[in-house]
C-alpha cells in the first residue's frame, strides 16, 4: 500500500465505519475523524513531497506507482502528484473537513448523508491522485454523481429540478469528455510504442495535428462545463441554489476545480498544438464569463445565487488563466482554484448557518445581521473581502498573478482581454459590499432575529479554519506559488514547443 | 551607513495591535484596547522620529543628496523571474516625512479618540481598526516597489471603509462607506491598470530601478503605443487616475464629503492627513518618470488639481456642515499640492514645485487635522454638524475656540503660519510655469479664506444661538491634542524643506519672492474681511446674495450635481442597463435553451408514442417495410 | 419432364407465396387466419429451398432436409401458437386481434 | 456417439439430463417445492460442470462445432439461468400456479438448450433448430400465467411475430443456399459477395435475429411481451435469450459475413443509432417498472451493437463482457421488481414512492442495478459500456460512440427517475417493509457481488479477452 492511495482508502473505510454507526452522533463523530485523518495526511503530503524536492528529485510526479489493472487495454492505475495536484489534495482535505463540520446538524438519514459526502470526496481525491486518463474518468464520475442524491434528499427549494439538471449537464459533459479521452487514447501510439492511458507516457508523443483538432474541443468543454465555462454554467446556480450547505461548499469548493485541473492537465498538457490554435475561442467564451457572473451576481436577490454567480466569474478567471498559457498565468490559475475553493467554501459554510437560524437567504429580508450574530457576520465580511481580492487574503494574490501573469502575453488582444477582465474586481466590490451592507449592516429588519444565537463551536471550527487558510495563503503565498511554480515546467514546455512548432 | 533596519517594526508594532486588539476583543475591556493602543502608536511616533533624525541630521559624512536606503525587504512572490514582490521598507526624504506626518496624526487622532469615542459601542473595534490603518498607511508610504504600493494602497482603502462605515447600524453611513470603497476601487483599476502596463514595460515593480534617472525606464522610455498614445502615458495617466481615486480629485471626488459619516477622529485622520494625500504622494514617489518620460501626464495633473481646487473651494462657500466644508476645503488643498507637482521640474531649483507641495503636504496635515479635531470637539459639544444651529460657542469651548483660529488663519495663509510658506512657494512655481493656474490658485487661496472664516464666524460668533444644554469644553485628553497640533501648525512652517525634501535629494537654495507672497496674504485678508462682514453678526446679506445669484448658488450648494450622475450612470446604466438584462439573458436564453434541449426530448418521445400502438399487424407491418426498405436501400447503395 | 418448367417459375411462385403470406399476416384479422398466412410464407420458403437444391445443387440434400425441418417445425409452432389462441379465446372471448391491444404506448 | 462427442457437447448433454430428471421426479412427486429445489440445484450441478475444461471440436461432419469462446457464452448463460431459478422458486411458489410447475422449468431448459445449440452450431440447419427451440417454448411461458389475460396477449404477441420474423429469416437463407449452395458455415464463410439476392439473404436474415435481440424497428413486441408475461419470463428474455442471440449473431457476422464487413457494419451502425434512441425516448414515459425495464434493455441492446460493430477479438470481449455484467445487473433490477410484486403485487413506478424508507436494502440494490446499466462507476456497467465505446472508437466510430454517451446520459435521466421515486420522492403509504425469502436472497446477494466484482476485478475481463476472437 502506497501513501497515496492511502487518500482512496481512508474515505472507503470511513465509510465502511459509517455503516455500522447507530446515530446521528456517532456517524458525524466518525466521519469527523476519518476527514480529520485525512486533512492529516494532507498536510503531511505537503511536507513530504517539499522535502522530496529538497532532496533532490526533480522527477515530474512523485511518489508515482503504477499497478496494471486491465492489461490488454494497458488500463494501469496509475498515481502519482506534483505540486499542483498535492495543492489540490490540500484544498479538497480542507474543504471536507469543514463541511463535515458545518452539517454537523444534519439529522434527516445522516448516515447516508455523510456516506454520500465521502464517497464523493473520495472520488475527487482519486482525481487528484491518478495520472491515468481511464483511472481519472472514473474518479470524476464518481465525483459527480452523489450529488444526485445530496442534492435531491437532502436539499431546498425545486431541489429534484436542479439535481437533475445538474447531474444531466455534467453527465453530457462527461460524453464530450469520453469521447476526447478515447480519441486521445487511440493517438496515443503516434509515437510508435503501444496505446496507452498514461498521461506522462502520452505527454512524449506528439498526438496528430487533426486528431488535436477534434479531440481538444471535446476534452476541454467536457472539463470546462465542471468549470462553468459560459455557456454551460446553468447548472450552476440552480445546483448551488438548491443543494444543503456542505454540498455546495464541495461542490463549488473542490467539484469545480476538477475542471479547471482536468482542463490544462489533460487538454492542453496532452494536446499543445490544438491548444495554440482555439485557445482563442475560449479566451473569449471565459472572458465573456468572467464579465457577465459579475454583471449577473450584482442583480440576485438569493445570497446562493449570488455566490454561484460570483463563483461563474472566478472559475471563468481560472480557465481564462489557463488558456493564457504561461507559467504565470497557469501559476495564477492553480492559486485561484485553490483560493477560490476555500472563500466560497467559507461563503456558502456562512449561508448555509446563516440560512439555518433566520430560514431565508433573501438579502431584502435580512438586515443587521452584525449586531445579533458578529462571530459570523465578522467572518462573512472577511469573506467578502477575499472574493473582492483584499491583499492579504488568498484572493488577491491570486488574481494578481493572473493578471499580470496574462500581460506578460506578447499579443495586444491578450492583454486587452486581460484588462477587461481585471474589470471585474470592481464589479465584484460592487456585489460584495451591496450584500454586505444589506444584510449584515443597517438596522435588524425583523425582531425575531434578534433572538437568534452565534456560531456553535462546530460552526467556529468550519469557519475558522478556513479563514485561517485564506489568510495564511494571502499572507505568505511564497511557499505555495514556488510549490505550484517548479510542478508547471512541464506543461509549459509542452506549449512552447507548440508554439514552436 | 548607518542601520536602519528598526525601521520594519514601525510596520509591525502596528500590526500587532490589530490583531491583538482585534482578536480579543469582546473579551479584553475596552478603555484597556484604548490604552495600549495609544501607548502603541507612541512608542512607532518616537521610533519614526528617530528614524527622521537619523535620517536627515545624521547622515554620514560625505553625502551631498539624500540617498534611497532599503534597510529592509524579504521576497513575498514571484510573477516572474524578474518579476517579483518585495515587502520592504525604502527611506527617502518623502517616506520619512510621511512617517513624520502619518505618526504624529496617529497618534493625536489616538490619543483625541479616548476621550471622543468614550462610552461608544465598538470602541475596541475603533481602536483595531485605527492601528490596522496606521499599519497600511504607513506600509504604503514605505513601499519599496509599486507593487506592495498598491497592496497597502488597497489595505488603506478597506481600512478607510471600514471606518467610515464604523456606525454600522446607521443606512448613511454604510452607503457613504460604499462608496467610498467603490469609487476608489474604480479609480484603483486604473492604477492596477497603469502598474500592469508599466511593468510589462519596465519589467520591474522597484522604485528605485524606475525613477533613477539614469535607469532604463527613464533612458529609454519605450516605442509601445496603444491608440496612438504612448503606453507609457497610457500608464502614469491610469495611475495618476488611482491617485486621483484616493486623493478625491475631481470627478472621483464624490466619496469624500460623503466619508464624514465616519466618526470625527477618524475624518481627521484619513481623510484629511494622511489617506487624501497618498494620491499627492504617489505621483511625487513617481515623479521623475512623470518628468522625463511623459510630461503631458503631468500636465494633466496639474489641471486637474486645478480645477479640483477651484471647484471645491466654490462648493465650500455654500455648505452648511461643518464637517464638509472642511472635506472640500481638504480636496481643494490637496488640489493646491497636485498643481504644485504638475508644474514642478526636476533637480533643485526647478524643483521647487515638488518641494512646495511635500511641505504644504507635511503642513496642511498639522493644521487640517487640527481643524478637524476642533471640528469634533465643537460636534460633542453640540452634538450637530450643521452651522445654522452653531454661534457665539468661543464662551463655552475657549481652547477649542483658540485652537480653531489658529486653524483658520493657518488655511488662510496668513504669516506666520506654516501654510504661509507653503502656499507661497506653491504659488511660485505656479507662477514661474503656468500663469493661467497661478491666477486660479490665486483665487481660491482668497476663496479659501472666505469660506473658511464663513465657518469660523458662524460656530464661533454669530448669533447666540440657545442650546437646551449648555455646551462644556472636551476633557484634556481632546484638548491637549488640540493644542500641541496647534503649535505644530504654528511652527512647522520654519522647517528647511528646500534642505530636506526636495526633488532629487539635494538641498537647494530658497527666496521669497514678493511679487508673490504679498498679494497672495492680500487677497487672504479680502477673503477673510468679507467674511467678517458677511458674519460676524447675525446679517441678512448672505441670504440676499443667495437670492441675487439663485443658480450659482444652488449648483453650488448642491455640489454641481456630480452625485446625481453618478446616481445615473450605477442606477440607470450598470444597474438596470446591464446588469438586469444579463440576469434575465442568463434565465430566459442560456438556461432556457439548456432546458429546451430536454424539453423537445419529451416531446420527441410523445409524438412518437404511437408507434408501440398494442396492435400486432402494425408491428409486423413495420417490421415488414423496415426489412424491406433496409434491403432497397442496401442494394440501392451497392449500385451506387 | 419436370426438367422443362425453369426454375424461375418456382421462385415466382415461392415469392408470390412469400408476399401473399406477408399480406394475409398484415390484413386479417382472424388469429387462426393469421397463423395460417405464416405458414404460406414458411411454404415459400420451402418451395426455394427445394427448387434450388433440384436445379442448382442437384449431388447434395440440404434443401429438401432443410425443408422437412421447417415443416416438422412449423407443426410445432403452430400447436403452441393454437394453444395459445385459444387461452386467448378463454380471456376475451373472441380471436380478433385488434382486440388483443390492451398493452400499448 | 462416442464419449468424446458426449464430452464435446457436455452442456447440452447435462442440460438434456437435468430435463430429463425433472421430468420423472415431476412424475413421482405432488410435492412443489421438491421439484423447485430439485430443478435449483441441478441447474447448479450444470453450471459447475460446465466450468471443467473441454476440448475444442466439431461434430455430425461439422454441423455442431464447439470452442473456448462458446463454451464461455454457454457457462455465461448457465450463470444467468441458475441466478433465473433462484429468483423463480418465490414466485412459482404463488398458489394460483398449481401444484405443477415442473412445465417452467422444462421449457426454460429446453430454451436454455435450444441457444445452447444455436450458438455452437456450425450449419444453418442446426441453427434454426435451435433459434426456433429456444423461441417457441418461450411463447408458451409468456402465456403462463393463466390467470392474467395480459399474458394470453404476451403469447400470442410473441408467438405471432416471432413466426414471421422466423419466416422472413428462412427466406433469407433460402436466398443464401440458393446462391451459395451450402449452409455449413466453414463453406460458406468467405463466399458472399454482396450480389442484389446474397444482400437481400443478409438482410432478411439479419431482420430476423434483430427480432430476437430487439433491434429497431423489429423490437415492436419487447414492451408488449415483457409486460404482460410473468416477471422471471421477461428477465429471462431480456437477458438469457437476447444474450445468445447477441453471441451467435456476433459469431455468424464475424465467421461467415465477414466478406461483406463494410456492408453490415453500416447497418449495425444505423441499427445502434435507432436503437439506442428509440429505446431511450421510449423508456422516459413509462411508468410500469415491466414496461420500463424493457425499453432500457431494448436501449441497452443498441449499446451492444457498438461492441458488435469492431469486428476484432476486443470487440467480442467487450461484448461477452458487457453481456455478462448485463446479466448480473439486469437480473438485480429485475429480481428487484419481481420480490415486490411478488409480495405485493405492485409493479409501478409511482409504488416505488418512498422504498427506501421501508426497505432500503432493496432499494440500495435497485440503484447499484440501475446505476450499472446507466454505467456509473464504480459498478460494473461502468467498466462494460466503457470497453464498449473503447472497441467503438477503435475502429473510428468516435461519432457513433459520442451519440451512445449521449444516449447514455438520456438513459441516465429515466434510471434516476427511479431513484428518486424510491429515495427522494415522499409517500404517506409506502410499500410495506417485508422478508423475501431465502433463495431470492441468495440471488440478489449474488447479483449485487456481481455488479461489483465484474468490474473491480478484472482478470475476468482478460479470462474473457483471452479467449474471444476476432475476425
Amino acid at each position: 500500500m502506497d501513501f497515496l492511495t492511502l487518500f482512496v482508502v481512508v474515505p472507503v473505510l470511513t465509510i465502511f465505519a459509517i455503516v455500522f454507526t447507530k446515530n446521528m452522533k456517532q456517524t458525524r463523530l466518525v466521519s469527523a475523524i476519518g476527514m480529520g485523518v485525512q486533512l492529516i495526511l494532507a498536510i503531511a503530503l505537503v511536507f513530504m513531497y517539499l522535502a522530496e524536492r529538497e532532496a533532490g528529485n526533480t522527477a515530474e510526479m512523485v511518489f508515482s506507482h503504477s499497478y496494471v489493472w486491465f492489461e490488454s487495454l494497458n488500463i494501469q492505475y496509475i498515481i502519482g502528484v506534483d505540486g499542483i495536484s498535492v495543492a489540490m489534495i490540500l484544498l479538497a482535505a480542507i474543504v471536507v473537513l469543514t463541511g463535515i463540520f458545518a452539517s454537523w446538524q444534519v439529522d434527516f438519514l445522516p448516515r447516508e448523508f455523510f456516506i454520500s459526502l465521502i464517497f464523493l470526496s473520495a472520488g475527487v481525491f482519486g482525481f487528484f491522485i491518478s495520472l491515468d486518463l481511464f483511472t481519472m474518468f472514473l474518479f470524476y464520475e464518481v465525483a459527480v454523481i452523489p450529488m444526485y442524491l445530496l442534492i435531491g434528499i437532502w436539499g431546498t427549494g425545486p431541489k429534484e429540478y436542479s439535481a437533475m439538471k445538474l447531474t444531466l449537464m455534467l453527465m453530457g459533459a462527461s460524453a464530450l469528455l469520453l469521447v476526447g479521452l478515447l480519441g486521445i487514447y487511440f493517438n496515443s501510439n503516434a509515437g510508435g510504442g503501444d496505446l496507452t492511458f498514461n498521461i506522462l507516457e502520452i505527454a512524449k508523443v506528439n498526438i496528430p495535428m487533426s486528431a488535436q483538432r477534434m479531440f481538444f474541443p471535446m476534452t476541454f468543454i467536457g472539463f470546462g462545463v465542471l468549470g462553468a465555462l459560459f455557456p454551460f454554467h446553468t447548472w450552476s446556480p440552480d445546483g448551488h441554489a438548491s443543494a444543503p450547505t456542505a454540498v455546495s461548499m464541495l461542490h463549488a469548493g473542490v467539484l469545480m476545480k476538477l475542471g479547471g485541473y482536468g482542463a490544462f492537465r489533460v487538454a492542453m498538457y496532452l494536446m499543445p498544438d490544438a491548444a495554440q490554435e482555439m485557445a482563442w475561442i475560449f479566451l473569449i467564451l471565459t472572458g465573456i464569463s468572467v464579465v457577465y457572473g459579475a454583471f449577473g451576481a450584482i442583480f440576485q436577490k438569493d445570497l446562493k445565487y449570488i455566490n454561484a454567480y460570483s463563483s461563474v466569474s472566478h472559475c471563468g478567471l481560472v480557465l481564462f488563466a489557463i488558456l493564457m498559457m504561461n507559467k504565470t498565468a497557469l501559476n495564477g490559475a492553480i492559486l485561484q482554484m485553490i483560493s477560490h475553493g476555500l472563500m466560497t467554501a467559507l461563503f456558502f459554510a456562512l449561508i448555509g448557518m446563516i440560512y439555518g437560524r433566520t430560514h431565508t437567504r433573501m438579502i431584502n429580508q435580512l438586515g443587521g445581521l452584525m449586531k445579533i450574530m458578529p462571530v459570523l457576520s465578522v467572518s462573512y465580511v472577511i469573506a467578502g473581502l477575499a472574493s473582492l481580492g483584499l491583499p492579504g487574503l488568498s484572493g488577491f494574490i491570486a488574481e494578481m498573478t493572473i493578471f499580470f501573469g496574462a500581460f506578460q502575453h506578447p499579443d495586444v488582444f491578450h492583454r486587452v482581454l486581460t484588462i477587461t477582465a481585471a474589470a471585474s474586481i470592481v464589479i465584484t466590490a460592487v456585489y460584495i459590499l451591496r450584500v454586505v451592507g444589506q444584510i449584515l449592516y443597517g438596522p435588524v429588519t425583523n425582531e425575531h432575529y434578534l433572538k437568534l444565537d452565534d456560531a456553535h463551536w462546530y460552526e467556529r471550527v468550519s469557519t475558522g479554519v478556513l479563514i485561517v487558510a485564506i489568510a495564511g495563503i494571502g499572507i505568505a503565498p511564497l511557499w505555495l506559488s514556488d510549490m505550484i511554480n517548479d510542478s508547471l515546467n512541464p506543461i509549459v514546455h509542452q506549449l512552447m514547443q507548440a508554439i514552436v512548432k | 551607513m548607518i542601520d536602519f533596519s528598526y525601521t520594519v517594526l514601525i510596520l509591525l508594532i502596528p500590526l500587532f495591535m490589530f490583531l491583538l486588539i482585534g482578536l480579543t476583543s469582546g473579551k479584553m475591556k475596552p478603555a484597556l484596547s484604548g490604552y495600549i493602543g495609544t501607548l502603541a502608536m507612541s512608542v512607532v511616533t518616537l521610533l519614526s522620529y528617530y528614524t527622521a533624525y537619523q535620517y536627515f541630521f545624521n547622515r554620514p559624512a560625505g553625502t551631498e543628496i539624500f540617498e534611497k536606503i532599503v534597510p529592509f525587504h524579504t521576497v513575498w512572490v514571484h510573477f516572474t523571474d524578474t518579476l517579483y514582490v518585495d515587502l520592504g521598507v525604502l527611506l527617502d526624504p518623502i517616506s520619512v516625512m510621511m512617517l513624520v506626518v502619518i505618526t504624529t496624526v496617529s497618534l493625536m487622532v489616538h490619543i483625541y479618540s479616548i476621550g471622543y469615542m468614550h462610552g461608544e459601542k465598538g470602541y475596541s473595534r475603533f481602536y483595531a481598526f485605527l492601528s490596522l490603518f496606521s499599519f497600511s498607511m504607513l506600509g504604503l508610504v514605505v513601499a519599496t516597489n509599486i507593487f506592495q504600493m498598491y497592496m497597502f494602497w488597497e489595505l488603506v482603502g478597506v481600512s478607510s471603509y471600514l471606518l467610515i462605515s464604523f456606525y454600522y447600524e446607521k443606512p448613511t453611513a454604510v452607503s457613504a462607506g460604499k462608496k467610498a470603497f467603490i469609487v476608489t476601487r474604480f479609480a484603483d483599476l486604473g492604477f492596477l491598470i497603469g502598474i500592469l502596463i508599466l511593468s510589462y514595460i519596465s519589467g520591474t515593480f522597484n522604485f528605485v530601478e524606475l525613477t533613477d534617472p539614469q535607469g532604463a525606464l527613464i533612458t529609454q522610455g519605450t516605442s509601445l503605443t496603444f491608440m496612438g498614445i504612448s503606453a507609457l502615458t497610457w500608464a502614469l495617466t491610469l495611475i495618476f487616475m488611482g491617485g486621483a481615486g484616493k486623493s478625491a480629485m475631481f470627478p472621483l471626488h464624490i466619496w469624500l464629503p460623503d466619508a464624514m459619516e465616519g466618526p470625527t477622529p477618524v475624518s481627521a485622520l484619513i481623510h484629511a492627513a494622511t489617506m487624501v494625500v497618498a494620491g499627492v504622494y504617489l505621483v511625487a514617489r513617481l515623479f521623475p518618470i512623470y518628468y522625463f518620460v511623459v510630461p503631458d501626464a503631468l500636465t494633466i495633473v496639474a489641471y486637474v488639481g486645478g480645477f479640483t481646487s477651484l471647484f471645491a473651494a466654490v462648493i465650500a462657500c455654500t455648505q452648511t456642515d461643518i464637517k464638509r466644508v472642511l472635506a472640500f476645503s481638504t480636496m481643494s488643498q490637496i488640489g493646491y499640492m497636485m498643481l504644485a507637482l504638475g508644474v514642478s521640474g526636476y533637480g533643485g531649483e526647478h524643483g521647487l514645485g515638488y518641494m512646495a507641495s511635500m511641505f504644504h503636504l507635511f503642513t496642511h496635515a498639522m493644521f487640517k487635522a487640527l481643524l478637524f479635531l476642533g471640528a469634533g470637539a465643537i460636534i460633542h459639544a453640540v452634538h450637530t454638524n450643521d452651522m445654522n444651529h452653531m454661534g457665539g460657542l468661543r464662551k463655552y469651548l475657549p481652547i477649542t475656540h483658540i485652537t480653531f483660529l489658529i486653524a483658520t488663519l493657518t488655511i488662510s495663509g496668513m504669516p506666520p503660519f506654516s501654510a504661509y510658506f507653503s502656499k507661497d512657494e506653491i504659488l511660485v512655481a505656479a507662477f514661474e510655469h503656468d500663469k493661467f493656474l497661478f491666477f486660479i490658485e490665486y483665487a481660491v487661496s482668497g476663496i479659501t479664506a472666505f469660506y473658511m472664516f464663513r465657518l469660523y464666524f458662524n460656530v464661533f460668533w454669530g448669533k447666540s444661538t440657545h442650546y437646551h444644554h449648555t455646551p462644556h469644553e472636551s476633557p484634556l485628553t481632546m484638548t491637549v491634542p488640540l493644542m500641541i497640533l496647534a503649535v505644530a501648525s504654528m511652527f512647522t512652517g520654519f522647517i528647511p524643506f528646500n534642505d530636506l525634501v526636495t526633488s532629487n535629494g539635494a538641498a537647494f537654495e530658497l527666496h521669497t519672492d514678493w511679487s508673490v507672497a504679498i498679494p497672495s496674504v492680500a487677497i487672504g485678508l479680502v477673503g477673510i474681511a468679507v467674511a467678517w462682514i458677511f458674519y460676524k453678526k447675525q446679517s441678512a446679506i448672505p441670504d440676499k446674495l443667495a437670492v441675487t445669484f439663485k443658480y450659482p448658488y444652488k449648483w453650488s450648494f448642491n455640489k454641481f450635481y456630480i452625485d446625481e450622475v453618478y446616481l445615473f450612470v450605477t442606477k440607470k446604466i450598470i444597474f438596470n442597463r446591464i446588469s438586469a438584462p444579463v440576469a434575465w439573458f442568463d434565465r430566459h436564453v442560456v438556461d432556457a435553451s439548456m432546458n429546451g434541449i430536454s424539453w423537445v426530448t419529451n416531446a420527441i418521445s410523445d409524438q412518437i408514442k404511437g408507434l408501440q400502438s398494442g396492435q400486432l399487424q402494425k408491428y409486423g407491418f413495420v417490421f415488414v417495410s423496415g426489412v424491406l426498405i433496409l434491403t432497397f436501400a442496401f442494394v440501392y447503395f451497392l449500385f451506387n | 419432364m419436370l426438367s422443362e418448367i425453369p426454375l424461375s417459375y418456382f421462385l415466382v411462385v415461392s415469392t408470390l407465396m412469400f408476399f401473399i403470406g406477408i399480406y394475409g399476416f398484415l390484413t386479417r384479422k382472424n388469429l387462426i387466419t393469421i397463423l395460417m398466412a405464416v405458414e404460406l410464407i414458411l411454404n415459400s420458403v420451402n418451395i426455394n429451398f427445394v427448387a434450388f437444391n433440384r436445379y442448382l445443387f442437384p449431388n447434395q440434400l440440404e434443401g429438401h432436409f432443410f425443408s422437412l425441418f421447417i415443416i416438422a417445425v412449423a407443426a410445432a409452432e403452430a400447436a403452441v401458437a393454437i394453444a395459445i389462441i385459444i387461452s386467448v379465446y378463454r380471456r376475451y372471448s373472441n380471436i380478433d386481434v385488434e382486440r388483443v391491444d390492451t398493452m400499448k404506448y | 456417439m462416442n464419449l468424446e462427442s458426449f464430452l464435446l457437447m457436455r452442456h447440452e448433454v447435462m442440460l438434456t439430463i437435468a430435463l430429463l430428471i425433472i421430468l420423472i421426479a415431476e412424475l413421482s412427486t405432488e410435492k412443489k417445492n421438491s421439484i423447485i429445489n430439485l430443478s435449483i440445484i441441478l441447474m447448479f450441478i450444470t453450471t459447475i460442470v460446465g466450468f471443467f475444461p473441454v476440448p475444442e471440436g466439431t461434430l455430425f461432419g461439422g454441423m455442431y462445432q464447439t470452442n473456448h469462446m462458446t463454451v464461455l457464452m454457454k457457462n455465461i448463460l448457465n450463470i444467468g439461468t441458475l441466478i433465473l431459478f433462484l429468483q423463480v422458486a418465490e414466485w412459482i411458489k404463488q398458489p394460483q400456479y398449481g401444484n405443477k410447475v415442473s412445465e417452467f422449468y422444462l421449457l426454460i431448459l429446453s430454451t436454455l438448450i435450444g441457444m445452447n445449440f444455436m450458438i455452437s452450431s456450425g450449419h444453418f440447419l442446426m441453427f434454426y433448430i435451435g433459434l426456433e427451440l429456444a423461441t417457441i417454448p418461450i411463447a408458451a411461458l409468456a402465456a403462463y400465467d393463466r390467470a392474467k389475460s395480459i399474458s394470453a396477449e404476451a403469447g400470442i404477441k410473441l408467438i405471432l411475430s416471432s413466426a414471421l420474423s422466423s419466416g422472413i429469416l428462412l427466406y433469407g437463407l433460402s436466398m443464401m443456399y440458393g446462391t451459395i449452395g451450402s449452409l455449413y458455415f466453414t463453406e460458406m464463410a468467405g463466399a458472399f459477395m454482396s450480389t442484389p439476392l446474397q444482400t437481400l439473404g443478409f438482410v432478411f436474415f439479419f431482420a430476423g435475429m434483430g427480432f430476437k435481440i430487439s433491434l429497431v424497428p423489429f423490437h415492436l413486441w419487447t414492451a408488449d411481451v415483457y409486460e404482460g408475461a410473468p416477471i422471471n419470463v421477461a428477465s429471462y428474455l431480456s437477458v438469457i435469450s437476447k444474450g445468445a442471440a447477441v453471441f451467435i449473431l456476433a459469431i455468424l457476422l464475424y465467421t461467415v459475413f465477414y466478406s461483406i464487413a463494410p456492408m453490415w457494419k453500416n447497418l449495425l451502425y444505423v441499427m445502434a443509432v435507432m436503437t439506442m434512441t428509440v429505446g431511450n425516448l421510449f423508456a422516459l414515459r413509462q411508468k410500469n417498472m415491466k414496461r420500463f425495464l424493457a425499453f432500457s434493455s431494448i436501449a441497452q441492446a443498441g449499446f451492444i451493437l457498438l461492441g458488435m460493430i469492431d469486428g476484432t477479438s476486443m470487440g467480442m470481449a467487450s461484448m461477452i463482457y458487457f453481456v455478462l455484467i448485463y446479466i448480473f445487473t439486469n437480473l438485480g433490477a429485475f429480481g428487484v421488481v419481481s420480490a415486490i410484486s411478488v409480495a405485493t403485487g405492485k409493479e409501478n413506478m409511482d409504488d416505488y414512492n418512498g422504498l427506501y424508507k421501508t426497505n432500503p436494502s432493496l432499494s440500495l440494490l435497485m440503484m447499484l442495478s440501475l446505476f450499472s446499466l446507466a454505467g456509473i462507476p464504480p459498478v460494473a456497467g461502468f467498466f462494460g459500456k466503457f470497453f464498449l465505446f473503447t472497441s467503438a472508437a477503435n475502429s473510428g466510430y468516435y461519432w457513433l460512440v459520442f451519440i451512445a454517451v449521449i444516449n447514455a446520459t438520456i438513459s441516465l435521466y429515466y434510471y434516476l427517475l427511479v431513484v428518486k421515486a424510491m429515495f427522494i420522492n415522499n409517500n404517506d403509504h409506502p410499500i410495506a417493509y417485508f422478508k423475501s425469502g431465502f433463495t431470492t436472497r441468495i440471488a440478489l446477494l449474488m447479483c449485487m457481488i456481481g455488479i461489483f466484482v465484474i468490474g473491480l476485478y478484472s482478470p475476468i475481463y482478460e479470462f474473457i479477452r483471452m479467449f474471444s476472437t476476432g475476425m
